[in-house]
């Protein structure tokens, strides 16, 4: 062990992220295998419709879609970053999926699988990488939350939320009661912020999921960096249950979550949800993994891909034909056409802008500031300098 | 009218704003059962239930990321940070996500949060309970800061910081809580966000907030024994700070004190001056010149009334503004 | 269950923490029953030789000496304020005599027994209250941090402390190696600060102990608003062990501190220790309990007397005989009597000492501000004002 | 003498410091593998081990914390917090101990900390990555606060934070990482408490520090042509502040303008227009002028230029100074 970096101890199953980083151990929730093989779990049973797993296949190959147009958006100049989701597509929409319409979701900046379940247009989440804005949406109607970038804050304003919906006597009926889900990545777990949203969550019983898509890396640094154990079972050492799934199966994502959701809402308090899963691309446009982890890696998780074992077990359920994949194509096609549009033709905002929405009522300071630099402006309209 | 101590007076506006708006809760560490280390909520978890008024646990960025998710659900929440020296865990919840939601979300989301935080010297305390942080808070754009430093504005001042949709860091000068006054509750408050000229001066105007309005009235008393008059005004809102206020006053008197507890350097004192210097260029006397904690730690209590800005430092700023 | 307060739900062991907060549950560690039996734990022999036991006793009764008689200065207006360690002087004792001369320990502002085990003189923690100092002894020299008022702060101190132990080589042998302890109370569990540490700790495998004393009370808030399972429980969520021992009883508080160091130096990682006691006397000075508090649950745990348990186990062993009680007695009263002159001698500082050691060299800015304030107060003694 | 970038500048004064002292450690999030999201320390952990550069877990709190333990036991940490608005988390441990250990323990502990910090906006990226927290620390009784604003500076400056026994905040303007300029490593540097004119002039002082050093030079170079002489003073700390060199630019030119990118209220502006406003009350021709970022959180990118003070901004305040 060299001194001063992570222990190696039997306790630790992550330290030498490249050997074990694709194994998630035996307590991994599966339904779907890497092969499309449809497995049972006691725990979690499910049966939908083919209409419904053609509906969540078409999410995958969507929202993959949008991912891979903001890519090549950012690439020409187009966005100032991208952090894309690419490869968290199953955790992402099957979380999304397990929402029911009166959840709040609080994502980080990476949620746009979740963002497109919560039915938030895409361009919106563009306006804030194209740095037309810091927000873009509005949180309440869709319920779902503004990206948040500092890593953990909005842990706690979900288990905020979540004690509200408790205050509000939203909690109990299985149908109608609410519920909150707060993302973070598996580096945002060492933050004192989630901590301390375990601490409040468990202690006010609130209605929450926390959803931990632990997609191996946080930038460069490997998991093995953040904990020693595996991350779901953080929650014991609050009192709450935690759950690992393959966080590319998306079936089971939806299983495990909608359960974990089912419980908060009907009183049974937090769960933590550990998503293992795998962030195929850069951290973002600006990060360049080749730095920090080999490119043998990236391969074993290509053979997990979340996309190809939900189209593999769809052929082998003879749930699609090729009409559906071809139909799927076109609509991939006319989406990211539209984004591209959307994006090129957003506009930049007023230079005046900067001064609205500081504050709900104004100062006379702001006022004042703003007074000035338009007159400033004014003046090189009129040619003074 | 009744005669009520400012943490009284603090008591009773929390009291009203709970009557007055369902949605209002109060959360920090002690409030409830305790009534709170300095019993300003003191009864009202009694009387409004312990999901109104909560007992939370200790973390104060806890506190202030809850309460920013209930605030997001429609509640009003009152965290009550226990000392100044504790609200610093919080700081990145109040700085990045407090401040600029609003901003952040074109308006569409409020944060109409109000944040107590007792502050300032003088009561003997150990490190960390004296401190005087406001100046980080009223640099921070998107907060609103104000000081309370008497029982009356302490009554209105707590309601209309409550029924602000902006968030309010609301400071408290700890060692007045116990000082009286009458407090007509039929009045009809001045806005938040003005100052106040509390006492009419022509020589020198005194401007001060918090602990400090009181050492500077009594200043202004003891000056007037010398036959100078000084004008003091409390600043009561410390962002946005009412410059028309300040300005006006300076244009009478011509020279201008700043005196607070806080250091020195990057303090209110600055910003004011900076001000004053620039929009009063003509007019002013005297340079500003500020009286105020000093740039060092806030030292073990045996030395604070060295520390602390008092009747004689705050006089002999005096002299030397009119020896210019 | 009233909306918004902390949780009832099954897992829930400490919510109503009159009912429940003198039952520590079948997982303490003890090996001295209240009644002053000793009894035998697989996992913690000791022996102790006579001498031992006795200035293991004493100890005790000098630490609560030392408390009373501060506590009695500050009814006497010589001390600011003063946090009492009433009734938690078995956790401190045992734990302080578990340390070697080579550890290091950060205490919060209670540790008084601790810092009397690391012979600090009482004298230099009463000046911190009297306020005369913010600190008042060399923590090197006595390897004892100063006292951290904030929250939570010290525990990663303490980690960053022992992460440096680890880098200089200096664990692996059981004699010489280092530990560091960190001090916390429940309240602090909660402080996103205090699993940082965890989280750092575990990841760096760090020779440390978290020494938490759950005295039950943190100010008003009992501790089932901070955890609804039992503390020690946290250290799972980290990856590392946590025991619950009585901390009423030095003995088992010595044995299971002293396993958890040498586990630490040792290279075996963290501890949690949380030693279940009860704060017997009022937070501080300036806190008035019987607004929170009911007097029937400090009746229960004076049947738990640390002091009265060990001298009753002395009896029983016939180690000692009512001279050492008598000699104890005299060296108390001198011990207060030393203090309470000491106290009252203790000069107040220099007013220009505000200006030293800000930094380590001083700047201009501030040598000016002294400059000018020593002139200020040069103009008083010339009769100026 | 080499060519060298701000952040090769950079690397290379780290590497030097931990050359000459092994206790010198770097800790921080992506500083070892990857080098840091800036390159800084690129290549150090390969050169100097895993137990020497230091890729910790995500928590800033932790990364300050952990630091101060290190420092106990000896050891000298440089702590890079990744960017400038990811620094509130650990404001407590930086405000609350790392500011305070000295003075609470009468000199007897030293905090050789460094926390690196790279600041400012101007690169087109996303909310909170483009802050200016400087005055924060400036108004910290207790820490040093440093601005580095080209490479020559920040390959001694570096080093001379880390040799301090003092904790330093060390600001990297982060937009002028990839600026190039002559090294000459073998030179001797300037104090570190120094500010320096970078370049003389008779008619107006420019006043700036980091990013804004090189807008306040291009202004000075675009004056020239109006016949106009700018002197540009680079504070280059922050806390302390090198009045008399200030001072003594004032003197020479009458006219003073503060220019930098953190909002204005509050901000290091006020305090310089404050000490310069007493000090040269009968010397100065004008007020002292701000021109600095507006009161508002920083905008989203594609308004970055219109907050960002520029050569424009620069020279209307110039002009507004002379027309005193
Ligand atoms: C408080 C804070 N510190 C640092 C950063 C910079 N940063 C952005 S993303 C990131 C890594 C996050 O890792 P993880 O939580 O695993 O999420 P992922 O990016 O993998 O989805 C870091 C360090 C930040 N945004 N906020
Ligand atoms: C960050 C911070 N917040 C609040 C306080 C005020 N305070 C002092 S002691 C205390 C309770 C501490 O409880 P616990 O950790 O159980 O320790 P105990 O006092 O019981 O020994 C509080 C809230 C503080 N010192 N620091
Ligand atoms: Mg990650
Ligand atoms: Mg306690």
């Amino acid at each position: 062990m060299s001194l001063g970096s992570p222990a190696t101890t039997d306790l630790v199953t992550e330290t030498t992220p490249v050997a074990t980083s694709t194994s998630a151990g035996p307590e991994l929730v599966q339904l779907l295998t890497p092969e499309g093989e449809r497995v049972e779990h006691p725990d979690y049973p499910l049966s939908l419709s083919d209409d419904e797993y053609r509906a969540m296949y078409r999410d995958l190959v969507l929202v993959r879609r949008i991912d891979v147009e903001a890519t090549a958006l950012q690439r020409q100049g187009e966005l100032g970053i991208w952090a894309a989701l690419l490869g968290q597509e199953a955790a992402q929409v099957g979380s999304g999926r397990a929402l029911r319409p009166q959840d709040f979701a609080f994502p980080t900046y990476r949620e746009h699988g979740v963002a497109w379940c919560r039915g938030v247009d895409p361009l919106r989440l563009l306006g804030l990488f194209r740095g037309v804005s810091n927000g873009g949406w509005d949180p309440q109607e869709k319920r779902f939350n503004l990206y948040t970038i500092v890593i953990g804050s909005q842990t706690l304003h979900a288990t905020g939320y979540a004690m509200g919906i408790t205050m509000d006597g939203a909690v109990g009926d299985a149908d109608t009661a609410e519920a909150a889900i707060a993302y973070f990545g598996d580096g945002a777990s060492s933050q004192g912020d989630v901590n301390e949203a375990f601490v409040w969550a468990s202690v006010y019983n609130a209605p929450i999921v926390f959803f931990c898509q632990n997609n191996q890396w946080g930038i460069s640094t490997p998991t093995g960096h953040q904990t020693r154990i595996p991350l779901y079972q953080r929650a014991r050492g609050f009192g709450f249950p935690g759950v690992r799934v393959d966080g590319n199966d998306v079936l089971a994502s939806y299983a495990v979550t909608r359960k974990a959701l089912d419980d908060a809402r009907t009183g049974q308090g937090p769960t933590l949800v550990e998503a293992f899963t795998y962030r195929m691309g850069a951290h973002t446009t600006s990060d360049d993994p080749t730095r920090y982890r080999l490119a043998s890696e990236l391969e074993a998780w290509k053979l997990k891909d979340p996309l190809e074992r939900m189209k593999a077990f769809l052929y082998k359920q003879q749930i699609v034909d090729g009409g559906f994949f071809e139909a799927l194509d076109a609509e991939s096609a006319d989406l990211a056409a539209r984004i591209r549009q959307g994006c090129l033709a957003m506009p930049d905002p007023d230079p005046l802008s900067l001064f609205d929405n500081v504050y709900a009522e104004t100062t006379q300071v702001l006022r004042d500031e703003r007074e000035e630099f338009a007159q400033y402006l004014a003046g090189f309209s009129g040619g003074q300098h | 009218m009744a005669q009520l101590t400012m943490a009284k007076a603090l008591n009773e506006g929390l009291r009203k704003s709970m009557e007055d708006d369902a949605k209002v809760v109060i959360m920090g560490e002690d409030v409830g059962k305790l009534g709170g280390v300095f019993r300003v909520s003191d009864g009202l978890q009694k009387d409004f239930g312990e999901h109104r008024v909560m007992d939370t646990p200790l973390a104060e960025s806890g506190i202030i990321g809850t309460a920013i998710g209930l605030a997001i659900r429609g509640y009003r929440p009152v965290c009550e940070i226990q000392f100044d020296g504790f609200v610093y865990p919080a700081f990145d919840q109040i700085v990045s996500q407090l401040a600029k939601i609003h901003a952040r979300s074109a308006g569409q989301v409020k944060m109409p949060i109000t944040v107590r935080i007792p502050f300032g010297g003088g009561i003997g305390a150990v490190e960390h309970h004296s401190e005087s942080p406001e100046a980080y808070f009223a640099h921070t754009a998107g907060l609103k800061v104000v000081a309370c430093s008497n029982p009356l504005d302490a009554y209105f001042m707590i309601q209309q910081a409550i029924a602000s949709d902006d968030p309010v860091v609301f400071f408290e000068a700890k060692r007045r809580y116990w000082e009286k006054a009458e407090v007509d509750t039929s009045a009809v408050p001045a806005p938040l966000w003005h100052a106040r000229v509390v006492r009419p001066g022509t020589d020198v105007t005194l401007v001060a907030y918090g602990p400090m309005v009181k050492t500077c009235l009594d200043a202004a008393t003891a000056a007037e024994e010398e036959g100078r008059s000084l004008e003091v005004v409390d600043l009561r809102s410390l962002s946005p700070l009412d410059f028309p206020t300040v300005f006006a006053s300076v244009r009478r008197t011509g020279r201008l004190v700043v005196v607070h507890e806080a250091p020195k350097s990057i303090g209110l004192g600055a910003e004011i001056a900076a001000r004053c210097s620039e929009e009063l260029y003509y007019e002013m006397e005297a340079p500003v010149l500020r009286v105020t904690g000093f740039d060092t730690p806030y030292p073990p209590s045996r030395l604070e009334e060295e520390y602390l800005p008092d009747l004689d430092r705050v006089l002999h700023a005096v002299d030397r503004s009119l020896g210019y």
